[in-house]
């Protein structure tokens, strides 16, 4: 059960290593900076210390109450992330697996809206757009 | 009162800089943005259109009626584009 | 883009290691074996030679179609797996988060109930009952 | 026509045997049940309940129903609990 902010990468094989013991399904979630057809080289990602670190154990208490998990793990990156590399992952760990579907789901849901990321697009030539929110990641959590 | 006010992504580059002590006298988050906004043209630019604009009081998610009484930092940024 | 069989365990960062490259998401789903509160010391999962294999294959590569996958795995174990051990794994690579998800979820529940694996529980005392298909499983298959 | 009949699970255990060759002129999968229920009370056991009993053909799922002429390997088993 945590949530971690940083800017060094990560390992997902590595980050599950006695990830869920005792559980019957883990879901994991990784998302990986896309080269946008060549466009992109990097992204550079912006955050709000102090909040993001609250903003992430909440979102996961919550999803671990709310789906009843046995355990759950949140990391996302900030800083500059090159084309290929992790920027964030979620997995959680429940008895079955529609609750650690789920759970992944609520989890991702409510990071990419209402945690304080903010991403910029980096070209061939520098700094690019920021990038902008999609109307579907709001909607997404009015499923819940 | 004095609040801690926060910039982040374009509102920070907008406004040219990340953070700045604010004196006011605004009872919400409203009434603080009609006083940056009278600041210059940078903060006006940033803060012109409050769809665009989401709001934090103490690093938690507000919206532009909340009260700002008893609040130390208030940050103004972008919707958010994490995970 | 694989489907395996096999009763020799797995290491679930192992393989993903390379998976996905040029994805925006990753999602995996993998399976241990529970306990039941200290009533099972292992599972003994039977399974079809021949019919397996193309059933896996023919599932993944449904997904990958239905869902717009840029890789898909799956792989299943048979045989005596004790008590914490993986039982199968998928993992599905996609653009964005929903379709690596959905595909995830979709061949799960098409390998639940429709790929022919027969688990049955091994207790302290020796090999106990066969388990039994869940109806949930079943009606999960009606959503897709 | 001759046909190789597999099982799996609890209905190989009550058969007693993971596979067998059979002689039939079965038209279709319910016609090779009600031949194989009455070859012994083992085989009626195994089949008495048909909707606990799922059914390929040539590693095919198929039904009841289906017509066995061309198959040269059915397979019986219980509702599947993989994953």
């Amino acid at each position: 059960m945590s949530a971690r902010v940083q800017s060094e990468s990560f390992d997902l094989g590595a980050e599950l290593s006695g990830f869920g013991a005792g559980a019957g399904a883990i879901v994991t979630f990784s998302g990986l900076v896309r080269d946008e057809g060549g466009r992109l080289v990097a992204l550079e990602i912006e955050h709000y210390p102090g909040m993001t670190e609250k903003a992430l154990a909440a979102y996961g208490a919550e999803a671990a109450q709310r789906f009843g998990l046995s355990d759950w793990r949140v990391i996302h990156r900030h800083g500059r992330l090159a084309v290929g590399e992790p920027i964030m992952m979620v997995a959680t760990a429940a008895r079955h697996r529609q609750a650690a579907f789920a759970a992944a789901e609520y989890l991702m849901d409510w990071l990419k809206s209402r945690a304080p990321f903010w991403k910029r697009e980096i070209g061939p030539g520098g700094a690019g757009a920021w990038v902008e929110a999609r109307s579907e990641d709001e909607d997404a959590l009015s499923r819940w | 009162m004095a609040v801690d006010v926060l910039y982040f992504a374009w509102l920070r580059e907008r406004i040219g800089q990340p953070r700045e002590r604010i004196e006011t006298r605004a009872a919400t988050v409203r009434d603080l943005v009609a006083e940056l906004v009278a600041l210059d043209e940078w903060h006006a630019a940033a803060l012109s259109d409050l769809a665009a604009v989401r709001v934090a009081l103490d690093q938690e998610l507000a919206d532009l009626d909340a009260p700002l009484a008893g609040v130390r930092e208030v940050a103004f940024f972008p919707p958010m584009t994490g995970g």
